[in-house]
């Protein structure tokens, strides 16, 4: 343990639950490959807290690494610079897919982002309360069954990319939207992203299996979760295919299929000589991200050709983030 | 000394008709009252004990398999499989550093493909190699001639195994089985192992062990002070402002939601002590301040249902104060104080909300070797991994909830006998 | 041993043949007795002969008491007591016991006694009861010492006015058969003097049977007297008899070493 | 002179210490009686009353022992906190210091992996430098360990040698040793204040930041939660109405469960004591300890995947259309069921601690068992009883993981036991957990709730408290 | 109403305008009192006139009442027992006393005799303690019939058996005041007689008072005796006077109503 002048044999990673699984294969294969090296302790804060610890300063016990599933925020950046962590790598390691699925036996959606975001928004288009009760109200084609969509909290990060890439699209579709947007972001993003809250979107904290639980035993509910759990689950769950496009590793990867929000690791660059293995552990990752790496195979995006190299280039040589490049 | 009583309702009543019709008919309803009541008992306990029995049932039904796996024999050839390896390089410490550049996932991929056919190396787990691994290093000298080793299957091949498994598993498995490669055996890296990502690969020995440290930090520390606090506010405390306010908090804190002892134990013993992180030491700590509320209540009811005659028996010997409580008054109440420490222990065992603050919500690969290494502990392993994506998982978190209950019903156990020797009744 | 009444009237309750045991420790020997309407019986004995023992068993009490074991017959009017169909809820209401050590409930002087009749429904109304706790209170010599404090606990009263209070509380329920255990231990003269008033006047309608260490208390309120010493019934008889002209040497001995 | 080998030394000093104590006030005994007591005579002669000890041999022993090591092993825990800081002041004057990096994160690494070496806890330095240091930490650690050692010891031998002095017949041993064991009792509940005083002071901040952001009185009485309109742009109005958290915390934990767990853990511990036989009884009570740990976890997935599904069933069933898959009942139920042991296992403890003698009283008046229980063995057992309730209402209030799983995250004030409703540990959780800026009044909202959860716990503690003594009763 | 004794000798135990109430009710008033080693004290007096509550007050058994509260001076060979100076457990194990009610520990009876010696270090070895376990049951004539089993409980005794075990716990620590309260209640003519013999034994060398509600006993044993009545100390004198030539009409009127 010890105070700031303690020494730590061991990496420390904390923050957001998505990356999780992707970091603790990375921590596996690092260990493999240094039996040395003792295994790194990645622990699951959520983003947002595993920042504040990242930011609280330099030194053993604070930790090395932040994963995050969203960028640094400004003032986060701010935080860590006020307590001396100044120097800090971004590495953006993947993609995470969100997919919306229903039961097996579920009646078959087939969804847009403007259909979901009518079915979702609090107030649609500005226009009133959301008063459909059964998508058939969103509209007639779609089957009479009562709007239930399980879903991230509002609290998670998975829930700012489904109001990001699906319930802004949808809502741009509309052209008086569109010029909201010009005129008033806020009230574009109030009008555009918030979620009605009268039971038809079942908030469902951060377990995602429970998610894939309750959608097998309520087959005419849609479910909003993380796209590797979809895959898994197959066997009980089909995906909902939006503007057509199915989900799929493929369709995800590329973009094609919308939700998909990029993953990141933070470094401080102050702990890379110091705590052992830091940066082979790095390198470990960005060894991993490829399309056929290990990563994919637990079920992480791997990110753009391009990103992919941009990433690597900055692992080597530990490019610092700037921090105005923030929101 | 004054005039005698009133008989008049006296003699009408004289004496009470207990053979009388209306008797008879208000004892029979008062049976049946009793038959009710003493029913509804029985169907209270009958209805808890049968909710438990639900519970373990499916999670004996669900996790037994987690205890077994499936094993692929492969043969080895090491001389000519391509890797260069010096045994004699394999004497000292650091065997592992030597076979860790000695290309085994490659060899192992390939005798599996050679074994089991194109595609072999999918049916065994990804990290098969380091069974191989181990058997080099335990008997350097396999690598001079064939070996046939038995690799633990792939997650899908497990779960088909156990017939859960995808149809295209279920087939693979079939044809493994046809071909003789495939034999179950008891999974004792489950047992000895730590978290891992593959679920074939994973052990609760880790979660266990930090449980085991964080549960005796927090019995040593929230038992005697559970137990003096109990006894100075019933005993000896005067009855004052300074008491009650002493009395308030501690019922307060049995209130207080384990997540905010969390909030605490973060700023305290973190931020404040600069304690380790995900430290069993910090764990027992936050789950002794949560657990000794409920000792000191149980304890001072135990206390209070000690007859004062006892009290004053040995206080009229010359007994001390001290004397009384400690020779009489907690012997007595041990039982009593037993049932808050089960109860209380028990709920920290099985608690995680506060641990998510304190860093053991983590990916810990290896045993802690003391309190102050990392660690985690059981309730939350069993949280990790129900929030995992691999299916394989789900046999292993009701396998680890097995676990769990084991070590509840081994460290009550303790207790309970302690306390059933320490019954009295007067 | 067994020397009997006027065979003519049917005996309240009679034992024959008891044996009780404590785990293996026998307490009681092949006891055979017979209580009464007519008449007050006294046990008397040396300590720990097995009185209460027996008493207890009079109406069932040692089924609580833990290894406990009684082997015999005894009847209440004819009925065993011991019959597997006996109901044994109504035999204690019919056969009312006072301890030997004082037991009120951590309840109300009141609610003590208004135990007993509001459990048999004996009072159809609050005043009803008033008037059933009055008059218990009453005849157990109590009612001028509490009257103004029926609302206290009854366990916040003297030792002697506690055991008052049970016999208050035995009699409340008008019993068939009353056993007392010793009820004037903790009671001065005055106090005696009323108790033993209420077992005269109780005498007659009901069956008493009462343990008293006090030969005169045993001479003056007692029609019958046994005997027990070491968990035999050495001798039972007309009480007048036995303190004149015991036949055994053993109750001889007990009876002159009188110091009472 | 490492510090364990010093502590067992003071201990085993102490240990000595106590046995010399104990010995010369036996001997101190012996002389002040007139007859040796080994002959204790059973003739009716009284035992000569001269200058008895006070106390007994072994209390004298006791306050010796004390004496020898209760201020040298606080001398010990003071000194090893202050020693990491000596040493290092000390390494930093050897001359190999000057060479250290200026940047206090590397400076402080490759300090402590010297110290590491030094102290054997590490085998090799990651950073060459730190083999500069080993050598000099060595020293150092030796010069302040045999200092502290020496100090210790002398601080021992001083108290020991204070406490024989004092060993006289009429010495008050005990009663020294009685005052000190009371000090220990004391501190011992004011752990509980201690503890108070901590959460207070880890959530009062946060709150104080949140309450500048959102108006308290719109927080303690809103109506309405949305924590997502805060973040979009709406402000902070309306969003962080608490009003239907505390409700649903209140009907899941303390209605919803306890309607639950009161009669089936009254009634259990009821059969268990007065119905069954001994030997069921010492099975089943544990047995349904068991229920009391269970992972949370474990019932969260029950109540959400098996309860909560069967309860929206069977409300459609009965018509009510509105029944959400997430239902307070689910939830409630199954924490009902965990908590059982909580009211069973007190209260059973409670009504077996009553004596016998009640129960013979209220038999031998003809009242059945039943009559018994209810009208005599429970009211006096009641604080037990009552305090296994409290215990299980506290219990259900600050449970988390059960709700998140099967009673949703919705904020609907409701009666209806179908509907989905939410408790502030939950929020406090979700809050927590989220990945939401830490300062952002969304996260800051979880440290109100907490403050607030906490301060009305303590206000209803302080009456249950009063009401509590006014009907506090006791047998005998 | 102070009869005093020989001014010559220091008392061993004087109480001084003692007043005790419970809460707002008064239990005891202004009682002054003397009690010595050469004479046995009886007190007696009708049920609930405050023997007990009086007695207790004397070893401060009242401390342990809630709510009770004691005025005046009670010295102990001149020592102030209410003086915050004094240590009340060595006081206790001074002034030993026998509770109204048996209450022995939910012990073996041997551990029930040996724990005051144990607490007091009066013995040495296992042997010595056999010693005065075996001498404390002797004397309060229990040894005869527990001496197969020491290790039973001492509740599974009869009362009797109980309250002499009480007594013999009380002995055993050898204290230099005895108070018994009704110390005979539970027993039988050859019990009491060896409690009385006990107690002529100890007369002399202990101060002892007796709670009683015998008058015989109270004569046979007491060479004082304080007649109590609602509260007051009514009486107080030789025995011998008392009994036949009390000068208070009460007291008259108490002990003509006699009994016994
Ligand atoms: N704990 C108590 N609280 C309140 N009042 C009490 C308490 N104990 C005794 N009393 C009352 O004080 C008075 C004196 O009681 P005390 O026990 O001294 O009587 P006593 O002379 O010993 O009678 P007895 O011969 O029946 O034992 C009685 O009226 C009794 O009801
Ligand atoms: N619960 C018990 N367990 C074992 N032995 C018991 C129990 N109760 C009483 N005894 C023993 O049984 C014998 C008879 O006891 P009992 O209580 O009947 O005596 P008693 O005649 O009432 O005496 P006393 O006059 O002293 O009350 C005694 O030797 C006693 O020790
Ligand atoms: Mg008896
Ligand atoms: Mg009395
Ligand atoms: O844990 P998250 O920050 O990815 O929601």
């Amino acid at each position: 343990g010890g105070g700031a002048g303690g020494s730590r044999d061991q990496i420390r990673a904390v923050g957001s639950s998505t990356v999780y699984p992707f970091a603790t294969a990375a921590a596996e294969q690092f260990v493999q490959k240094n039996p040395g090296r003792k295994s790194p302790i990645i622990e699951q804060t959520g983003t947002g807290a595993g920042m504040k610890q990242f930011c609280a300063g330099i030194g053993a016990q604070h930790p090395d690494i932040e994963n995050a599933s969203r960028r640094m925020k400004k003032g986060e950046f701010e935080q860590c610079r006020a307590n001396g962590v100044t120097d800090i790598v971004e590495i953006q390691i993947g993609v995470d897919g969100i997919a919306l699925a229903e039961s097996n036996k579920g009646p078959g959606f087939r969804l847009t982002p403007e259909l979901i975001y009518k079915a979702l928004a609090d107030d649609p288009f500005g226009k009133g309360k959301n008063k459909a009760q059964t998508w058939a109200d969103v509209d007639p084609s779609l089957p009479k069954v009562a709007i239930s969509v399980f879903g991230p909290p509002s609290t998670s990060g998975t829930r700012d990319s489904l109001a990001e890439l699906i319930l802004e699209k949808g809502c741009l579709t509309d052209p008086a939207m569109k010029e909201l947007k010009e005129k008033d972001e806020d009230r574009f993003k109030a009008t555009c992203t918030r979620i009605r809250e009268d039971g038809k979107y079942v908030d469902s904290g951060e377990n995602d299996n429970l998610i894939v639980q309750k959608l097998a035993a309520n087959p005419n509910s849609l479910g909003v979760f993380g796209f590797s759990y979809l895959e898994e689950n197959r066997d009980k769950l089909k995906d909902v295919p939006i503007d057509g496009v199915e989900a799929t590793y493929e369709t995800v990867a590329t973009g094609r299929y919308p939700g998909a929000r990029p993953l990141y690791i933070y470094v401080k660059k102050a702990h890379l000589g110091v705590i052992p293995g830091l940066k082979e552990y790095i390198e470990e990752v960005a060894s991993g991200w490829g399309p056929d790496g290990y990563l994919a195979k637990r079920g992480m995006v791997a990110a753009p050709e391009e990103v992919r190299a941009k990433n690597a280039e900055i692992v080597r040589n530990l490019t610092v983030l700037d921090g105005s490049m923030l929101k | 000394m004054t005039s005698p009583p009133p008989d008049e309702t006296l003699t009408r009543r004289i004496p009470t008709d207990w053979k009388g019709q209306a008797m008879q008919r208000r004892i029979a309803a008062r049976y049946r009252a009793e038959r009710r009541f003493r029913l509804i008992g029985l169907a209270s306990i009958l209805l808890s004990a049968g909710f438990l029995a639900f519970l373990l049932v499916s999670m004996l039904g669900n996790g037994l398999s987690g205890f077994t796996r499936t094993e692929i024999a492969v043969k080895f050839d090491f001389p000519r499989a391509p890797m260069v390896v010096d045994p004699a390089m394999l004497e000292g410490g650091n065997a592992d550093q030597v076979l860790a550049g000695a290309n085994l996932p490659v060899v192992t991929a390939q005798a599996a493909n050679a074994a089991l056919g194109e595609g072999g190396d999918a049916l065994i787990s990804s990290n098969a190699w380091l069974t191989v691994r181990d058997a080099i290093r335990d008997d350097p000298s396999i690598l001079q001639r064939e070996a046939v080793l038995s690799l633990p299957a792939s997650a899908d091949i497990d779960l088909a195994a156990k017939s859960q498994g995808t149809a295209q598993a279920e087939a693979a498995y079939a044809r493994l089985k046809q071909g003789g490669h495939v034999s179950r055996a008891i999974n004792m890296p489950f047992l000895t192992a730590s978290d891992a990502t593959d679920p074939t690969q994973v052990g609760i020995w880790g979660a266990f062990k930090g449980s085991l440290l964080t549960m005796l930090v927090t019995l040593l520390l929230s038992f005697p002070v559970g137990v003096l606090a109990a006894l100075y506010l019933e005993e000896y405390a005067p009855r004052n402002r300074w008491t009650d306010m002493i009395e308030v908090s501690i019922n307060n804190l049995a209130a207080v939601p384990s997540i905010i002892f969390g909030l605490l134990g973060l700023a305290v013993f973190l931020n404040m002590m600069h304690l380790p992180r995900s430290a069993p030491l910090v764990g027992g700590l936050t789950m002794a301040l949560m657990t000794m509320p409920v000792i000191v209540i149980a304890g001072r009811n135990a206390i209070k249902a000690v007859p004062p005659s006892i009290r004053d028996a040995a206080l009229g010997i010359g007994a001390s104060p001290v004397q009384v409580v400690f020779h009489h008054v907690l012997p007595l109440a041990l039982p009593g104080i037993m049932t808050g420490t089960i109860i209380g222990m028990a709920r920290a065992l099985g608690e995680t909300a506060p641990l998510l603050m304190i860093g053991m919500r983590a990916f810990i690969a290896s045993p802690p070797g003391g309190v102050t290494d990392p660690a985690t502990v059981l309730p939350v392993q069993i949280f990790l991994w129900s929030d995992e994506i691999s299916k394989g998982f789900v046999e292993k978190t009701s396998a680890a909830i097995i676990v769990l209950l084991l070590f509840l019903l081994g460290m009550n156990s303790i207790a309970i006998y302690l306390r059933n020797k320490f019954e009295k009744r007067w | 041993m067994t020397e009997q009444t006027t065979p003519s009237a049917p005996p309240k309750m009679a034992a024959r043949h008891v044996n009780v045991f404590y785990g293996d420790k026998q307490a009681i020997r092949d006891v055979s007795i017979e209580i009464d309407n007519d008449h007050v019986i006294a046990f008397i004995g040396p300590s720990g002969c097995g009185k209460s023992t027996f008493l207890r068993t009079l109406n069932r009490m040692n089924d609580t008491v833990a290894g406990a074991r009684v082997e015999g017959d005894i009847t209440l009017d004819g009925e065993n007591i011991y019959d597997p169909s006996m109901d044994v809820v109504q035999l204690r209401a019919r056969v009312g016991m006072v301890f030997q050590k004082p037991n009120p409930f951590p309840k109300s002087i009141y609610d003590n006694i208004a135990y007993g009749p509001r459990i048999h429904g004996l009072a159809n109304s609050k005043a009803d009861l008033d008037v059933i706790v009055e008059s218990a209170l009453r005849r157990a010599g109590l009612w001028d010492e509490v009257k103004d404090r029926l609302k206290d606990s009854g366990t916040a009263l003297s030792g002697g006015q506690q055991q008052r209070l049970c016999i208050g509380r035995a009699i409340a329920v008008e019993p068939e058969v009353i056993l007392m255990d010793e009820p004037c231990s903790a009671l001065d003269p005055i106090a005696t003097a009323k108790i033993e008033e209420l077992i005269h006047e109780l005498r007659g309608r009901y069956a008493i049977a009462i343990v008293t260490h006090n030969m005169q208390q045993a001479a003056r309120v007692s029609q019958r007297t046994a005997f027990f010493h070491l968990g035999t019934l050495v001798e039972y008889g007309v009480t007048s008899e036995i303190f004149t002209n015991p036949r055994e040497d053993r109750t001889k001995d007990y009876i002159t070493g009188r110091y009472g | 002179m490492s510090g364990t080998a010093i502590t067992i030394l003071i201990i085993g000093l102490g240990l000595i210490a106590w046995l010399s104590a104990r010995a010369r006030a036996l001997r101190l005994a012996h002389a002040g009686r007139a007859s040796p007591p080994s002959a204790p005579s059973p003739a009716p002669e009284a035992r000569p009353r001269g200058p008895l000890l006070h106390s007994l041999p072994s209390y004298h022993g006791w306050y010796a022992a004390i004496w020898v090591a209760v201020p040298a092993l606080l001398f010990l825990t003071v000194w090893t906190s202050l020693m990491p800081g000596l040493v290092t002041d000390r390494v930093l004057q050897d001359p190999a210091a000057a060479t250290l990096p200026q940047d206090a994160f590397s400076r402080g690494a490759i300090l402590s992996e010297g110290r590491a070496i030094a102290q054997g806890k590490a085998a090799a330095a990651f950073d060459p430098r730190s083999n500069a240091f080993v050598e000099p930490y060595r020293e150092a650690q030796r010069f302040y360990s045999i200092g502290g050692g020496v100090i210790a010891l002398l601080l021992a031998f001083a108290g020991g040698a204070y406490a024989f002095t004092r060993i006289r017949p009429d010495f008050r041993a005990r009663t020294r040793v009685e005052r000190l064991v009371m000090l220990g009792l004391l501190i011992a509940s004011l752990i509980a204040i201690i503890t108070t005083v901590g959460i207070v002071a880890s959530l009062l901040w946060e709150s104080i930041r949140f309450f500048s952001l959102v108006n308290p009185v719109d927080f303690l009485f809103g109506t309405k939660w949305s924590p997502q309109s805060a973040a979009l742009g709406y402000g902070n109005e309306n969003a962080f109405g608490a009003v239907p958290l505390f409700w649903g915390t209140i009907f899941i934990g303390a209605i919803i469960a306890m309607a639950v767990a009161i009669p089936l853990g009254l009634m259990s511990a009821i059969y268990l004591t007065q119905y069954a036989r001994p030997a069921a009884r010492k099975w089943l009570k544990p047995i349904l300890e068991v229920l009391a740990g269970v992972p949370t976890v474990v019932y969260g997935y029950f109540a959400a995947l098996t309860i909560a599904p069967a309860m929206r069933d069977f409300a459609v069933s009965i018509g009510i259309s509105s029944a959400s898959s997430e239902s307070a009942l689910a939830a409630g139920l199954v924490m009902g069921v965990m908590i059982i042991p909580f009211v069973s296992s007190m209260a059973d403890d409670s009504i077996s601690s009553v004596p016998q003698a009640m129960r013979d009283g209220s038999l031998a008046m003809g009242a059945t068992t039943s009559e018994t229980i209810r009208q005599v063995l429970l009211p006096a057992a009641l604080p037990g009883v009552v305090g296994g309730v409290l215990l299980a209402v506290s219990r259900a209030i600050g449970e988390t993981m059960i709700v998140v799983m099967a009673a949703g995250l919705a904020a609907n004030l409701t009666l209806n036991p179908f509907a989905s409703v939410t408790t502030v540990t939950t929020q406090i959780v979700q809050l927590l957990t989220g990945d939401q800026e830490f300062d952002s009044a969304k996260t800051l909202a979880a440290f109100a709730l907490g403050l607030v959860l906490f301060i009305v716990t303590l206000l209803l503690n302080i009456v249950a408290l009063q009401v509590v003594k006014r009907y506090r009763e006791a047998y005998e």
